[in-house]
């Protein structure tokens, strides 16, 4: 299928289909259920240079349309990745990529060195945008000049393709963007979480147990796809578009909205097989449409 | 292997007020997957406004003759009351099997105590079934809050002796399980439990105490049942947090930080 | 029901629940369906300093558990409110709070004074948040300085109780939420709408006339949940909580995270009697909970 | 005076593939309130997770002996879908009724075209019945797609002569409406209209060339249905944009900005 073809700088993608990290474990937890040689990419686990435990339990709370979590990052650390997990996945016929995180700039760039000569990994996708973490995380993305200099640290020791995700958390997100993208990202993927909350009121105490959590789920979608479009009007590099796809048709929004390519969240909890789905509705699409090129779809919204 | 299936009701007993038992089968007559006790599966709610996940529910039982999944569901809120109205030939959508699963007892372990409380009763029916097929003769201990919560009893009777404790007296012994006189009067070899949490801890202290072997089920929220979302996390001694959904929801008791 | 009495500044209002501007016109519209004197408060459509036609049709998209609007302020001018709406609303047992909102400084502070002396209209709210009007509204309240500055010039000719409303679209609303409590306000209300957009994918169009919109309903409860509880943790002066509040448990985690009153908004369109049902929820609670005044509830989260 | 009430399924009748009558009455045999032609309800779809706002539909028929409302739904989306799939015995929460209503004819306007065309032949079966029961003799036209998207036929014939169109001429004559040969052989005082809009706009530059007074029954999307979120505007000559849900949704054409 050339017609779903798209490039993220560099990095070519099958099609525009990508699987949103922290949602879709390693991959191969969804090998059951779909063939993942059929995605356009799969952003892993938001990836830190030391081991950390995440946040106690609990740490999810469903909200309408949607849920909040309070993870906190809970991974091995980038070395267990790279000698444990990497040669487990390095052979899925699709692009991975790793969402790297981190409470110092420091950190940030050193993980990003640590990935930038493993052969099966053709992007990292920049988390300056967690809201689940005390240090750093978002607060890395809620400013233009915290997020230039992570993006700046990072493109000197990372030559592969640099994805930044943004938070949504922002007055303004075209200002992080261009500040982003002046750095030398080579994509934007938005948007993480919104910062939100839930309460017990029987108990009278938050659901989760850092109080405020991340909103995710077709809930955000309004608020992503405006975000999106906001941001291909502000910048030119290839945009990443995300926040609450369930389906094929919410997919070809962010992509008329201006998304190059779009990742599959929270809806993946609910239906395991919706990234194939997806991919097989905008195929279907383009064909009632008379397309040949999906890129001739990307941000050709008519206002 | 896991696997997303449409399946198929095939009946909905309503068994009292709060509870009700699902029996599942394949739309198409085909085999449903090997599931084994303590493992669950993730039910697909639609047509609820408010029940955006799917909800995890343990396997009660399979009926391997009549190709039958069973379901004990209570009532707690819209997912589960939607359950609960399912029409015979309703088609439900699941992702099975789920978790890991109870260990079966080692050969000298013959005295085996199998502790429910409330809908933690559900799997130790399924664990009793296998229990007294691998020639165990396991013991049960239900409790609840009053004799009509007590479900499935003469399901219980067909795998082995069943000891009761409720609330209110109105069926048993007078309290909670973990005041039942079996509890003095057998040294037990291994003890299942699965309940809410607090009878569970003090099942958990009793086994400890008594240098039990004791695995417990856990029911953390969970949003993917598959261990992708890290959100149904238990800390535990030695690996800090671990997911439920697949390093559970059976744990045993000398992995957990319950007891110090 | 003494128990449900609650000020907001000098303002002493029945019970908690109010009803939230532009989801209740000028309340009679519901006197069909409820007892307009069992609220503790009304607060009517948008009004400007002169006649306002809003936007273009189409004004509405509905969304997963919530709804976008553009409907841009339409409505008749400050005089003719003062001369033909409120002789047929002032009768009603409840408290009348109008909603202003202006393109300039100026607009606001002449619209406010108005109103000022109105014998049954015992508070005005600043709306400094509307997303949908090309200039002012969000404007004002996405930056502190503009927010001090109409707040300052309204305080100048408005005696009276002053509620200012906040924007949701802000990296930072407590930042706002101090500004305008320096600035004199009696009270805060938040949340308008957060900004969103949708798109049809087989027109390839935007739904509403103008792009983006307004996101309101359930969907968005967890991202105002969590401002209330930022504000609440900031200010001294009574909040009012509103976003996607569409049952009493809902009320009661605003009430708990800060909020002295809440609005009921969009909700009121799928239920017209919900701002009664959530009273009398309100009411059971506090008898279940044992508690004998609601002020005991306000901010009484236990982290 | 408008209520929110709760009604219930006495039929269902699927017409075809795309369109079912719901016929709803009072749970407890009270009358119904009083509704006239051209006035919509707002149907609340519980059950459904894309469903949140309620969603207008027109009053089909009163039935006032059986003590029925009558409601003609096309499938179009999930909304309808789902009231579509209503059972006898569901209860359905509306509100009603809302909107203004068809103006009734002078004494001397006799000949009365009522057109509709898709589901906008709905409100045409009642505004129809009270003509008729006013002393009036309405004539119809309806146009359809195909013979099988042609409803309620028998019913139109009770209260006047019907004409019909199809795009495929597969039942009266080939075309849309606005082909039809009665608009040239008839001379008619009044038209009132609804259906796809393409289609009232044509009805009603036939109206104003021939300087027929003509209504029509707007369908823009509604958030409330009766006045409070400014959602539903129509743009006029006279008054700018007002609601559809209360100054209509039935428009004279001469008010509305269809015709320069
Ligand atoms: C591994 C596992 C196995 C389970 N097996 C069964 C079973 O066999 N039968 C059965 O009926 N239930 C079982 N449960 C619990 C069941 O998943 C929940 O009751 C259900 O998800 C509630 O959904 P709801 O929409 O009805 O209620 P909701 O509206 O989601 O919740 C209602 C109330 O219950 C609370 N609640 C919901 N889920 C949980 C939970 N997991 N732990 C603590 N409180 C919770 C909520 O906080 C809320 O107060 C199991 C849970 C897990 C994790
Ligand atoms: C006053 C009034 C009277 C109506 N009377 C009837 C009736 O008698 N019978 C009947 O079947 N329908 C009637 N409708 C239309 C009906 O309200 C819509 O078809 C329905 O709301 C769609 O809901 P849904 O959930 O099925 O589809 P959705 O999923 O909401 O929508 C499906 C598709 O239809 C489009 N759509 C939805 N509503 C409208 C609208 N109002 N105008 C244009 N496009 C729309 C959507 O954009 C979408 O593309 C009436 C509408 C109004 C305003
Ligand atoms: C449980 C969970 C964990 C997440 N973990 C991460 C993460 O580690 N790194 C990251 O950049 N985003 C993380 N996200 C955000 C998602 O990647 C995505 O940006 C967001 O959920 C919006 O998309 P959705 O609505 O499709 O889920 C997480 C989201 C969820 C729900
Ligand atoms: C149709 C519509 C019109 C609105 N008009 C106004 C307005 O005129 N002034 C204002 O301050 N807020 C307006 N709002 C915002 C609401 O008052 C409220 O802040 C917001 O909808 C969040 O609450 P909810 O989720 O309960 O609706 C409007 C909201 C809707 C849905
Ligand atoms: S529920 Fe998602 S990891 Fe366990
Ligand atoms: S639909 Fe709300 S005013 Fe008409």
């Amino acid at each position: 299928m050339d017609k779903l073809k798209v490039n993220i700088g560099s990095l070519a993608l099958k099609n525009p289909v990508m699987t949103a990290s922290g949602t879709f474990g390693y991959g191969k937890e969804f090998a059951d259920f779909i063939d993942l040689s059929r995605l356009g990419g799969i952003c892993v686990k938001g990836t830190t240079l030391h081991n950390r435990q995440g946040n106690p339990y609990p740490r999810m709370a469903e909200t309408a349309a949607g849920m909040l979590n309070a993870v906190g990052l809970q991974n091995k650390g980038v070395d267990y990745f790279i000698s444990d997990i990497y040669p487990e996945i390095k052979d899925i016929d699709t692009n991975i990529i790793v969402n790297v995180s981190g409470s110092t700039v420091e950190d940030y760039a050193e993980c990003a060195a640590r990935l930038a000569d493993i052969e099966k990994i053709p992007a990292i996708e920049l988390n300056i945008s967690c809201p689940n973490v005390k240090e750093g995380g978002m607060a890395f993305g809620t400013s233009t000049s915290s997020a230039a200099q992570v993006v700046r640290a990072v493109r000197k020791v990372y030559h592969k393709t640099l994805i930044v995700k943004l938070s949504p958390n922002v007055t303004d997100i075209t200002e992080i963007a261009k500040a982003v993208e002046a750095e030398g990202a080579d994509s934007l993927s938005l948007i993480n979480t919104l910062l939100g909350m839930a309460i017990d009121v029987e108990k009278r105490k938050p659901i989760l147990s850092t109080i405020t959590g991340g909103l995710s789920g077709p809930c955000v979608k309004p608020v992503a796809l405006r975000m999106v479009w906001q941001t291909y009007n502000a910048v030119k590099i290839p945009i990443i578009g995300m926040g609450g796809i369930s389906s094929w048709q919410d997919a070809v929004e962010f992509i008329l909205a201006g998304a190059t390519a779009i990742q599959i969240g929270t809806y993946n909890f609910v239906d395991p097989t919706i990234s194939v789905k997806v991919v097989d509705g905008i195929a279907d699409y383009l064909e009632r449409h008379n397309i040949s090129d999906i890129k001739n779809l990307v941000g050709k919204l008519q206002v | 292997m896991k696997k997303m299936l449409d399946l198929v009701v095939v009946e909905n007993n309503k068994l009292n007020q709060n509870y009700c038992l699902l029996k599942l089968s394949t739309p198409d007559k085909s085999v449903l997957p090997e599931m084994y006790p303590g493992q669950f599966v993730e039910i697909r709610v639609v047509d609820s406004p408010t029940t955006f996940l799917r909800r995890p529910i343990s396997v009660n039982f399979v009926d391997k003759l009549k190709n039958e999944l069973w379901l004990l569901v209570q009532v707690v809120g819209d997912g589960t009351r939607k359950m609960s109205e399912y029409k015979t030939g309703t088609i439900v959508n699941l992702l099975l099997p789920l978790g890991n699963q109870f260990s079966t007892p080692e050969k000298h372990q013959q005295e085996l105590l199998l502790v429910g409380g409330g809908v933690g009763t559900a799997p130790m029916l399924y664990l009793g079934a296998i229990l007294k097929e691998s020639g165990f003769n396991p013991k049960f201990l239900l409790g609840a809050r009053s004799s009509k919560d007590l479900l499935q009893l003469d399901d219980f009777a067909q795998y082995g002796q069943v000891y009761t404790t409720t609330e209110d007296g109105s069926h048993g012994q007078k309290g909670f399980v973990t005041n039942h006189s079996i509890l003095e009067n057998i040294k037990f070899d291994r003890v299942y439990t699965c309940g809410p949490k607090p009878m569970m801890m003090a099942v958990a202290n009793y086994a400890h105490k008594n240098q039990i072997e004791c695995e417990v089920s856990l029911e953390n929220t969970m949003a993917c049942g598959f261990g992708v979302c890290l959100c149904c996390v238990e800390d535990t001694k030695h690996n800090g947090n671990v997911c439920v959904c697949t390093e559970g929801p059976v744990f045993n008791i000398k992995d957990l930080k319950w007891i110090s």
